[in-house]
């Protein structure tokens, strides 16, 4: 067994070496596939955060009434500060309330201007966590109203239906993409393997005629796709890992990105650690396939 | 050793390569195959080594039914077998040392013993200063005695050579022919197909004679003749 | 002239059949690069078209005085109705504007609830045209002041400046991610067709040993080039087009994409067009590369 | 016809496959070359058609310079040499009959004049009914009659052929010298590089010996003889 791997990996890494010209060829293309298939995922990756960002924004407001106790006012302070759900929040008073609709809506300043009584209740403004979905805001405004001293918790739910829809639609793109991307990495690099492997069809034969058993044929074949897989793959992630340079530069060149504080995030180590796997694994089932598909069969020249 | 009944082999419908083709080598025997260009020299060869599969008959090799042996004992009969194509199939990709050495290596015999083993052999034929080219370095003459170095490195039990001397002047012949008769004194069975008359009227060897895939002549086994 | 043409256009097609199975290996791979330019192209076309469709509902509002006069208001709408930047705009008068505001901020109930006049203003919704700029927002504005009777023109530029900042982003993304795509694709083709060619160049050393000048060596090659990249890239297409039926199927027989009034929309012919050309010229460039590196010069096995 | 002025070639260094080699061949002579297996007969071959260019020395073919032509000038000339290779040289994908036509497609001759010029040289070799086949479905000594033929169907001035009779039994290879010496008669000059010393001395034809890259015997000239 030990000498089988050997055997595989020696012969495996001559012929990379001695043929790398056309080595070099296949370690490109599959290096383009997984690069692909690496700025995808980085893309995806960054438009997630983005929408993650938005939707952190929305607000859950939770309006009082104006004659609430200071102990309902606390018991709501201390549900919403061990609440699972609750990022921050923070306390707007009447008058703060009142002054943040003057700015708010500009548009409406008639209608406070004439107004003698302050009508804007006193409210939490609650952020909740990232990633938070309609559900949990059903939940959390059905436990709060068992609660004294709550005019009303409002959130905005047209916002949030936007958001969802944009999050929906950036999700199907992604999957109806990624499947795409992930599937021709796969089929590229098998190809790939196929038409590098078919140039040696012939010392395959010749091979086979001298008396080489099946594995000893087909063993450094295999290594050497792993190998390209691999490789090819690490090649592809380094190029995403330079994009995500550039991208970083470009953005910080840019004010008007920097004001929307959006720093691109490279691709987690274990997405990495995935892309080289998965790499080394098209690699394998492409040698796998090719060697099946040929290299079993004499195959004519015409 | 080889023992062929009525086999057939054809690559076109109703245009047989070879047609009702008889006969029994036994073993320690050197057999000189003949026959004109297009006679079913190479196909015969093909047959025995189980490159190719017969449409009628039976061939039986070294005790074993070629046509009917599983797929993976096949390696196993060619390894026991050591062919000179005529085309010399050597792999343009490996060195002479490499081409000489691939199945010893697949065998797990270690480089040591490969780079004696492979001395040896080239030395036998005159190209041990050449044991790190590749063959496309090597002239038409030199390819075809690697060719030859690669049938004998592992002691085969049968040595088939088709054309063994085609490429290579008259002294070189009779040295490859000389190596060919010291292997089969030490108990190889040897078959050589060739067009040369002068070296097969020389070695006074049976000889089986084919014309457009009949057999037409068989001089009869000398082996067969010494036990009776 | 015509008869090197001939003499290119039969030996390419003999080839391309006589070794169906290699080009095979290479008009999928080509094929799969093509797809996720396209794919790209779809997506990217698609969500362009949801920005725009949010865009578009971006409202600039006009809030009239309460005493404005009938003609003021109708030459303030006649401006509207010839404006070139106008899609649609309506009236709102103060009693609509009123329910409206209830409507929409039912969190503020209270607020208008104890009012006994409607301090509301009456004003012109306006809906501008798809993909209109932040520009034209101020220049709208800037002439709206002239007329007589208006109050206050209002648009969110919050929700412009989101909107924008969304757009910038699906902006760069697509570049970053179309650069990589195209170039990518252009590679692979390219590479590819390397790899196909370098199985022949066997052939190929023949043909000039037997004495067929350049021309007459090269000419086949890059009719057979241009043909995969040109078959390559309608093989895309065709599966980008089964992707874009797969993506309707999908949307319709799901409510909550329904209710978005989100239709995807394919490539139009124009850019299919493109596309194949693309790929003729990929395999263009790829076949005269790949003689330039490899037909000219003897390369040796090892 | 053919020039050799101290001409040297080697692929390693100081190892050299020619060495010093002059001679001149004039039009219309028929010459062998030979010497032993690797003595560089193949090399010099390969020089005249300027497959390989000579380290040192000049050499001239029908009046060119063969090492300072100019790359665009290299296919007509190749064109209007005939060559054998030891190797064949046959393209696999293209079946008898395009081969053999194949530079004659180049050059624009008509499917008709193409099928006819293909017939009677398949003919002359012997291989009329192998037309429609691809090389590997031939045996060896098929696939050197159809080099032969490739060699001889656009009437080349020259002929150089590199031991083209390694692969056929006595009576095809008679055939073949039989050939040479018809298109030799038809004023094309003939240059046969040979291990078969029979044919050598039964053709009484001029006789270039080469061993290990020197030139070592040179019987002269018939022609020139002829002329004083
Ligand atoms: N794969 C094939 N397809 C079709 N015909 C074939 C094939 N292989 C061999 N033949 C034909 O079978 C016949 C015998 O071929 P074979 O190679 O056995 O001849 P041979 O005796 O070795 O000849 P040579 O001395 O020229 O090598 C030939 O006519 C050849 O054309
Ligand atoms: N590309 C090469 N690289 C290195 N050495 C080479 C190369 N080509 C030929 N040689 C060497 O040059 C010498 C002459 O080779 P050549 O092919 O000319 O011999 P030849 O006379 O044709 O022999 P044969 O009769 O065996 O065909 C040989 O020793 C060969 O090994
Ligand atoms: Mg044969
Ligand atoms: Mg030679």
């Amino acid at each position: 067994m030990l000498q089988f791997l050997y055997f595989s990996l020696s012969e495996a890494v001559t012929s990379l070496w001695r043929t790398r010209i056309l080595n070099l060829l296949s370690l490109g293309t599959i290096m383009f596939a997984m690069f692909i298939l690496g700025s995808f995922m980085f893309v995806g990756l960054n438009l997630q955060n983005l929408a993650l960002d938005w939707q952190k924004q929305i607000q859950f407001n939770i309006f009082l009434n104006d004659d609430i106790s200071e102990e309902a006012r606390a018991e709501i302070q201390a549900y919403l500060g061990k609440s699972f759900f609750v990022d921050s929040f923070t306390f707007l008073s009447k008058d703060q309330a009142r002054a943040r609709f003057d700015e708010k809506f500009a548009a409406y300043e008639k209608v406070t201007e004439n107004l003698e009584d302050n009508p804007f209740p006193a409210s939490f403004e609650v952020f909740l966590l990232r990633g938070t979905k309609q559900q949990t805001y059903t939940t959390l405004k059905d436990e709060l109203k068992s609660f004294a001293g709550i005019e009303e918790v409002y959130y905005d739910e047209e916002v949030f239906r936007r958001l969802g829809m944009f999050a929906g639609f950036i999700q199907m793109a992604g999957w109806f993409f990624g499947v795409i991307v992930i599937f021709s990495s796969i089929f590229t690099i098998s190809n790939v393997l196929k038409l590098t492997f078919f140039t040696r069809r012939e010392e395959v034969d010749i091979m086979k005629l001298v008396g080489a058993s099946r594995a000893y044929i087909r063993g450094p074949f295999i290594v050497e796709g792993v190998l390209q897989g691999f490789l090819g793959a690490g090649a592809g992630v380094f190029l995403v890992y330079s994009g995500y340079l550039m991208v970083g530069r470009f953005l910080t060149g840019n004010t008007s990105f920097i004001l929307g504080n959006l720093e691109p995030e490279f691709l987690p180590m274990q997405w990495v650690v995935l892309i080289l796997l998965a790499g080394g694994f098209s690699g394998l089932l492409g040698s796998l396939f090719s060697l099946h598909q040929f290299l079993e069969e004499h195959i004519s020249y015409h | 050793m080889i023992r062929f009944y009525h086999v057939y082999q054809s690559y076109q419908k109703d245009v047989f390569a070879l047609s009702d083709i008889s006969f029994t080598i036994n073993p320690g025997e050197f057999i000189f195959l003949t026959g004109p260009s297009g006679a079913g020299k190479t196909t015969l060869l093909k047959l025995i080594i189980r490159e190719e599969v017969p449409k009628k008959g039976q061939i039986l090799v070294n005790g074993q039914n070629v046509s009917s042996i599983p797929v993976s004992k096949i390696p196993r009969l060619r390894r026991s077998i050591g062919v000179v194509f005529q085309d010399f199939k050597l792999i343009r990709s490996k060195t002479v040392f490499e081409n000489v050495t691939f199945v010893l290596k697949t065998l797990g015999i270690d480089l040591k013993e490969r780079r004696r083993r492979a001395h040896n052999v080239l030395k036998m034929v005159g190209l041990q200063h050449k044991t790190h080219f590749y063959p496309l370095e090597l002239s038409g003459g030199e390819q075809q005695r690697v060719a030859v170095a690669r049938a004998i490195v592992n002691d085969p039990v049968l040595l088939l050579a088709d054309e063994p001397t085609g490429n290579l002047d008259p002294d070189r012949a009779a040295d490859i022919m000389a190596l060919f008769e010291k292997i089969n004194r030490k108990g190889t069975t040897v078959l050589v197909a060739t067009h040369d008359r002068d070296m097969i009227q020389r070695m006074r060897k049976r000889v089986i004679s084919l014309t457009a895939g009949r057999l037409d002549h068989d001089s009869g086994s000398q082996v067969q003749v010494e036990e009776s």
